[in-house]
């Protein structure tokens, strides 16, 4: 079994249930392997203080707070938060780096698997 | 007179805009609430807006109950 | 007024929300509520939220073919229909709020 | 009963179920009421010779046919096939009519029910 | 190669196509290869095609918990999972196609 | 040598522009066959296109076999 280096991209806004479950993936391989989770384009959204309960879709605080604590690190492009106006992120309790274009695509490129949401 | 209530769900994804008369009326629901249209006479559904924590000024929020109300007065809704 | 909601999209969609809301809010003001199922709409049958609306006042309508295709098994309170079903629905209806 | 002027439009492209099921309703619907069904954007590839059965969809030339003889209508716009250099439509055996964009808004303007796909 | 595709769209979209096509291929070269469904894939579960996938020699594992959320009965031939199997299948694989 | 394969499902969705370098591969798959791409190393599922019937230069084409041997000889596969 091999520990790999695994990126997982979130580009889709938040506001349905796809960001719950690519967190969701991306605890369970953080188990495994070291797993980068990138924030981009709309994806970015998903660290501002909104409201999930009021549209139907579960609170992924939780699994925010189980990947940092599995040791998964947590991304966010600096371009897509500024593209939105975007000035104050939620404070999970864990912390959150916020990248350059340049440096996401590198994350990507030495990534050994890439899953996108 | 309320002719047609629009309901638009996707952000910028406007009816053709020769469709659009004074008497019509656009209501942002869904993530069409993340982009704000150039034309007058919109609306956007509060709770998907708060939700969002998307800002829009207060006169411009519908609730649910508003929304049916506007869609009951109304000729008809279309949601584009 | 008489309201049909026609829902063809699945319980994880936005959709879903955007018709649970209206539906709620068009009960409570009196309505007659129609909600029909179809296409990935039928994957909404099973969902809990359902019977509350159905307990609730709301006529609940699939699209048995729909149904039958996705292999769902409908709850006995949401009644088996057609395409032709639909167009009654729609004959009856003031306003049709179509969310696909 | 009343019988009502039902639009039904067609934009989203065809490679999908979506096409389909907006077809068999409107279908449904010409049995009660006046149908016009009017293809748009990247709704007008599905009036081309493409072929559904390779990519796991089902044909609807079927409901073409039947909207055409129960007296529905079929529209496309001709700007939105011009933009996609689409100059010949496939021969379903019915007329298929083609409007302009202020056209196609007066249709949908002079409707009681528009149900857009 | 040992492939692993994750499905997390519903039946009636154009992953579904690709994901049975991409298999076919992948099971006639005699690639091992395992498809692990979630999210809205689990409705894939009980489409006639995967069965025949199964037969074919592929792999097939869900995640029980949205399985059960949608109320969906999976076929025998499918192996129960969770985000953690996925994980290690994610470890076995030398390629992951991700279909959301 | 082909260092990552990008399937692309959606038209004109590409990744950031700075992440395709000479070594990357991009192959459109499912409605991404409805636009071409302006760059230059890319190729199309011929299944979808030729199902859209959308036309394609027949050395961009690719059945899924092929699609498959390049993923097999890259060093990983992206869907974005």
């Amino acid at each position: 079994m091999a520990k790999k280096n695994a990126v997982c991209i979130i580009k889709s806004n938040p506001f349905s249930w796809k960001t719950f479950e690519a967190l969701r993936q991306a605890v369970g391989m953080a188990m495994d392997h070291n797993v980068s989770v990138v924030f981009i384009k709309d994806g970015v959204f998903a660290l501002t203080n909104w409201h999930p309960e009021m549209i139907g879709v579960p609170s992924f605080d939780k699994s925010i707070e189980a990947l940092a604590m599995l040791g998964g690190k947590i991304y966010v492009d600096k371009n897509c938060l500024d593209d939105r106006g975007i000035v104050k992120l939620k404070d999970f309790g864990v912390e959150i780096f916020t990248k350059s274009e340049e440096e996401v695509c590198k994350l990507i490129k030495s990534a050994e698997v890439v899953l996108i949401w | 007179m309320v002719d047609t209530v629009y309901l638009i769900k996707k952000p910028a994804d406007f009816p053709i805009a020769t469709l659009i008369s004074d008497n019509d009326v656009l209501i942002l629901i869904q993530d069409a609430v993340l982009r704000q249209p150039s034309i007058d006479n919109w609306y956007a559904c509060k709770e998907d807006a708060v939700a969002r924590a998307i800002k829009i000024p207060e006169s411009r929020l519908l609730d649910y109950d508003d929304i049916l109300n506007l869609i009951e007065k109304a000729n008809k809704v279309v949601v584009w | 007024m008489k309201l049909l909601i026609i829902m063809a999209n699945n319980p994880y969609s936005s959709d879903f929300n955007t018709m649970v809301k209206l539906a709620e809010s068009s009960l409570k003001r009196k309505d007659k509520l129609s909600i029909f199922f179809m296409g990935n709409g039928v994957y909404c049958l099973t969902h809990e939220k359902l019977k509350e609306l159905s307990e609730k006042g709301a006529k609940l309508y699939y699209c048995a073919h729909n149904a039958e295709q996705r292999k769902i098994t409908p709850p006995t309170f949401a009644e088996s229909s057609s395409m032709y079903g639909l167009s009654k629905l729609i004959a009856d209806s003031e306003k049709v709020i179509h969310l696909v």
